[in-house]
């Protein structure tokens, strides 16, 4: 279950090699002056031609299918360095909803496109200010939808929407074109300069995507491969801090040679340790289709939650005043970890849910 | 003791409130017992523009009675009051909902350890021109390799015979770019670390002073990086003895924890209690908040914020029996950090991806400043003294625990 | 509201000069090896005639009337070593109830008798595993009980005993002696060495005390005065490890010079700081008969049993093997800690509780 | 890759596994397939009396093939198998809910590093027996002022010619008193610390061994102090070098720490989940847990839980694949400890008043076992390296954080 094959270190190791080179936090910093749209299309293009955008996707539909342990470990590399980019909506959420629940046509018409990084999509989920996917109001009526979807990650630059709606009192996934009538998007600035969108829908045209048990799949497939890329947030911010700790002299020592932070820094390394694990094993699970995917989803996403949230604050602090600056890194960790923290359901939601999924 | 004040709740204390609320009554306008906007907050200084025209008559008027610093002596402007009147007089402010008249490092910080340290010529020099806002303070503490050791600061300060001769770099000075003076730590004798500090003051328009402002990640700027090169300075605007700087530095350190804790950091007036904003965001059922998680560590909160405000009061009580309480200034300083960056962290979650806009469409004014107030909370355990520097001192001056021998 | 008068001050002496001197935990080993009743009645005769049974009692009664405040001077005292005695019971529920809600015949019956030492009341309140006072079955009828209380403190050596019960949907105190047709006592050994007991009721006779409104002021009184019990039992067993830390010596070094075990100490001196104000503004809160009497019951039980579950938890860990053994102190606070945490409402119990007196 | 286990799942390995399955159906008596009790574990050892003949049986039948001790060579006794059989073994055992067939700290602890720093003749006389259940062992390593701070042990262990001569004494020896043999910790150098550490192993009926046992807070008393008074250890007892100890002592460290945590801290079979019991206790509404904060608590707790079994898990992939996982001994003995605190703690929450019974009657045997088990529990963080210690272990080996210098 957490032992790697060789083609999927040799991906990790080429998604590191692309991710440090060409996406370092610099580039993060470069996107939020330059590029309103949240990222860089150029660099899309690129990751496109490595083939991330289609690990996903059957060979027959021009991906590689490379599974979700090799989707999440390109994802936890972006994570390492805040990389912006559409991937987690376009090349893991969109590309596995319409893989999973597609008809034939469907898959035809838009899995070479999402491979070939001519297509990003969105998924429209949340309604109100929290996660809550059993709520879902947005209603199809005639194949018509009419309603309001907030925060849709990536909505903003998005070709083709995938909206969440209640028909005959049942939720079930449709998709829109983002530039189809009656859609209006409202594109958000975010507190980790990506980007998203609130979106209202008035009679837009929509068209059916698998049935209702296909909503549940798409979104534990969400909820995992964004834990994974927090995880790589979460590793990325531990070592450099970890680094700083023994860098920064206070009172003629290293700060890293002061007790109290040794013990902070090593409870975090057990937290990073636990969290790994949860996250492999939710990803393995996804490829192998074992009946423990919500539940492990629901871990993945909440312990991916709680240590983000420990070693994004934790960063901060054992940087010190320097960590409260601009111009330092720890402030771009901690303001993503946040806007990761609550999408896809918060560590809260998710122990709620854990609890629910063990009848207690 | 049926009102808890206990025995000294005499006539003279009720004739005292009494001709304190006429006269508040009188004299503060009622703009300013409405709730303060984000840049509404009065700094006084030379270079200050009022906003509204109440904004200065009511400092001339609080300052007119030296009410702006209520407990310093008459003599240097202040209002001369006991403590038990000055409760009284906080207590109506209160109760009008008056906006603080002045803020003030000068009143908050250095005012106090100047009256202690400081000469007569000093105290008459400076003392009034603060309660009156008219010179606005800054601090200059921290430098680049000096912030939880702050008594390894660098910045030379030469004696040239009838001047000194300022040279190096201070930061996290708290608006330099808009204050007049600064009270400042410089290294006056290399040899030694704590005993080779000194105290003094001098104006930021001194030829050689360049500030600028350092961004943070809450998007505002409030301090600076301040760089002092070849700055002439009087000799008589040394503070206490040469190479005795330390002491005046700790205490006013004492007083900046204390005010800061007191004070609170921010969530001031106008800010709606958290479960308000938690029952719009998330909803209630059965009259309880809908996400019971968030509802039971929103009360677990709550019940920590009542037990800290508790806690003021009572170490205010024990100073005013005469008490020393200085022991507690580490603790307060502590708490009230972990406090507000609870808080601030409790709104942002229960207002969700409300929380999660920087700027522009989409979110209302307070969902903006959610975000960046949580931000912004990240530095309270760092600012003033880390928290690990404050449980170092409470760890060994008060539970007298002692370091490797 | 934080002062403490000159008479309180002298009443804290002289408790703490009998506490330290009769009843140091060395007293509570005896008990728990030769007193099957868990306490000593000839101390707490001595106890009697210092005049704490009759610290809640008006003058014309044979009391003192010095006030909750001085209650819990004494009770603070006593948590300090554990001292184990029916004083929480008596004095402070028993003799409250009474004054509050007594007809002039009740008080004149048994106010007299408490302050004299001469008689020991109990609170029936659980009815099952935990405080639910809002959930009493145990029924009146016709001026008879019955039904089932839970874990009655002191109720095995009780001669009075007060019953929460309902009566036409109400729910009331009413009286019962403890030898009364109709009561069956089984005593429980606990965890503390003092003893509780379950109480079964078939159809004994029932006397109202007060109406509805005592049965919250009776338990908001019992909440306060217990948390100033734990608030001394916290403080001692935090001063003892501080010491502790002081003298034992590891790696050549003092166990309390290491700066891991300093920070941990330091945040327990600011729990118990917060923890104290919390008790002593609800006891001057009972004393000046304040309107925010419950709100600050549940916080001072709550921070109580929150600060000293985290003191008695470290007062094990921090002395080390020696903490694990029956012989040392650490492990007799733990065992009372746990028992007052539950009693009267747990921690948790008294968040939603402060919740709820929030409206949220 | 379909059941997660990799491509050495080969025909072979299906094989030894449907050998294995059938030897266990035919060998494993039905009463080895029921839940313990609290006192159904077998010790083996001299003193050894079977409560059930089938314990015994169930004992030889394994010892047999050598599966007490599953992966050591088979020329001591062991099983021999590779890690990967022994994984199948462990789970076909897990699959009949086998009784282990023999606890044994010679297991655990002394048989692996016997296995790396013993002679020959050593391994080859008690090895063989320890696989057996024949001897009991228990570690000499805790002294009185030596605790955390191992090294620190003074117990004196002199050279007196044809034999050794041991005087001091041993705390927490775990079942010393019923224990055959022991493996201890000596000092045979004063001069330095850690290089002045010898490893001997002696017969616990020697004359001048004396055992008292001490009563734990949980009322159990597993743990003696042992007392050696001019006890007379042959020569050829030595293992390893003389004052080469240290290095065996802190390698059988990594053993306990890593038996410790794997096999968890008590809590075993026919424990209910803690949901269950707190779902009796505390009742259900709306088929959620009533007391909604204690639900999300629990929820954390067995959410945590579940995160360290598949840490366990992925660190037993990791070693197979022969990656080195040695880091993870200090990891899993904090979580381990940790998890076991707060579980025995949420129980008891759970179960209120229910759980505040010390004995006799009124309450049932459950509710009598839940306080004692969260009492032992709070042992799990100073039993076998504190968690401090393992803390410091994490930053400096696993971190790279150095002391101050």
């Amino acid at each position: 279950m957490f032992t790697l094959s060789e083609e999927h270190e040799m991906l990790r190791e080429s998604a590191r090699a692309f991710v440090q080179e060409k996406m370092p936090t610099a580039h993060l910093r470069a996107v939020r002056e330059a590029k309103p749209e949240g990222f860089d299309r150029a660099l899309w293009a690129e990751m496109a031609q490595l083939g991330w955008t289609g690990i996903l996707i059957p060979e027959e539909h021009g991906g590689s299918a490379l599974g979700y342990v090799g989707m999440g470990l390109v994802l936890e590399e972006c994570g390492r360095t805040l990389a912006p980019s559409p991937l987690h909506s376009t090349a893991l959420v969109g590309a596995s909803a319409i893989a999973l629940g597609g008809t034939a046509a469907q898959k035809n018409e838009w899995l070479p496109k999402i491979a070939a990084g001519e297509l990003i999509v969105a998924l429209a989920i949340d309604e109100s200010a929290h996660h809550a996917p059993e709520k879902i109001k947005l209603e199809v009526k005639n194949g018509q939808l009419t309603g309001m979807k907030k925060y849709v990650a990536d909505g903003h630059v998005a070709d083709l929407l995938i909206v969440a709606a209640r028909e005959g009192g049942v939720v079930k996934h449709f998709l829109v074109p983002a530039n189809a009538d009656g859609v209006t998007i409202t594109q958000l600035k975010t507190l980790d300069s990506r980007g998203a969108a609130d979106i209202a829908f008035k009679g837009a045209k929509a068209e059916p995507l698998g049935g209702p048990e296909l909503v549940d799949q798409v979104l534990d497939r969400a909820r995992i491969g964004l834990a994974a890329e927090m995880l790589g947030q979460a590793s990325q911010a531990f070592e450099t801090t970890s680094e700083y700790l023994k860098t920064r002299t206070q009172f003629g020592q290293l700060i890293g040679s002061f007790q109290a932070l040794q013990h902070r820094a090593a409870k975090m390394f057990v937290e990073l340790e636990l969290t790994r694990s949860c996250v492999l094993a939710a990803l393995s699970a996804l490829d192998e289709n074992r009946n423990d995917i919500a539940e492990l989803a629901s871990l993945a996403k909440a312990r991916a939650g709680e240590t983000l949230h420990l070693v994004s604050n934790e960063m901060v602090q054992m940087h010190g005043g320097i960590g409260m600056t601009d111009a330092a890194d720890p402030g771009l960790y901690l303001k993503r970890a946040r806007v990761a923290e609550a999408l896809y359901g918060s560590a809260s939601y998710h122990r709620d849910r854990y609890a629910a999924l063990n009848n207690f | 003791m049926a009102d808890g004040r206990g025995p000294e709740t005499s006539q003279e204390l009720e004739a005292f409130r009494n001709e304190t609320r006429a006269w508040l009554e009188a004299n503060c306008p009622p703009l300013m017992r409405t709730p303060m906007g984000e840049d509404d907050a009065v700094w006084g200084g030379r270079n200050w523009k009022p906003k509204h025209p109440e904004q200065k008559q009511w400092l001339d008027a609080m300052a007119s009675r030296g009410w702006t610093a209520p407990t310093w002596p008459k003599a240097y402007g202040g209002g001369g009051l006991t403590p038990q009147e000055n409760l009284i007089l906080q207590d109506e402010l209160r109760r009008i909902k008056a906006r603080p008249a002045l803020m003030s490092f000068g009143i908050w910080m250095f005012g106090p350890v100047l009256l202690e340290f400081g000469n007569e010529e000093q105290k008459k020099k400076y003392l009034p021109q603060i309660v009156r806002g008219e010179i606005r303070w800054c601090q200059g503490y921290s430098e680049p390799g000096a912030g939880s050791d702050l008594a390894g600061l660098q910045t030379k300060c030469e004696d040239k015979g009838d001047h000194y001769l300022i040279n190096g770099q201070k930061v996290w000075t708290s608006y330099a770019n808009e204050a007049d003076w600064i009270f400042c730590l410089v290294r006056t004798d290399t040899t030694v670390k704590h005993e080779g500090i000194s105290f003094i003051l001098f104006d930021m328009t001194s030829p050689g002073v360049e500030t600028r402002p350092i961004k943070l990640i809450s998007g505002a700027s409030p301090f600076c990086e301040t760089f002092f090169t070849d700055v002439k300075v009087p000799k008589e605007n040394l503070v206490g003895k040469l190479n005795g700087g330390w002491e005046i530095a700790k205490r006013l350190l004492m007083y900046e924890r204390t005010s800061i804790s007191a004070g609170g950091f921010g969530g001031g007036a106008g800010a709606l209690p958290i479960e308000e904003i938690a029952k719009h965001y998330v909803g209630v059922e059965d009259g309880k908040l809908e996400d019971r998680d968030l509802r039971a560590r929103i009360a677990a909160h709550k019940m920590y914020d009542k037990a800290f405000g508790l806690t003021v009061r009572r170490a205010q009580e024990m100073a005013k029996a005469g008490d020393n309480v200085s022991h507690m200034a580490s603790m307060f300083k502590v708490a009230a950090a972990t406090m507000n960056q609870e808080k601030t962290e409790l709104i942002v979650e229960a207002m969700g991806n409300r929380a999660l806009g920087w700027s522009g469409e989409g979110f209302t004014k307070g969902e903006i400043l959610a975000p960046r107030a949580m931000l912004r909370a990240k530095g309270n355990s760092i600012e003033g003294g880390t928290t690990e520097v404050n449980l170092n001192v409470l760890a060994k001056r008060v539970l007298g625990l002692r370091d490797h021998q």
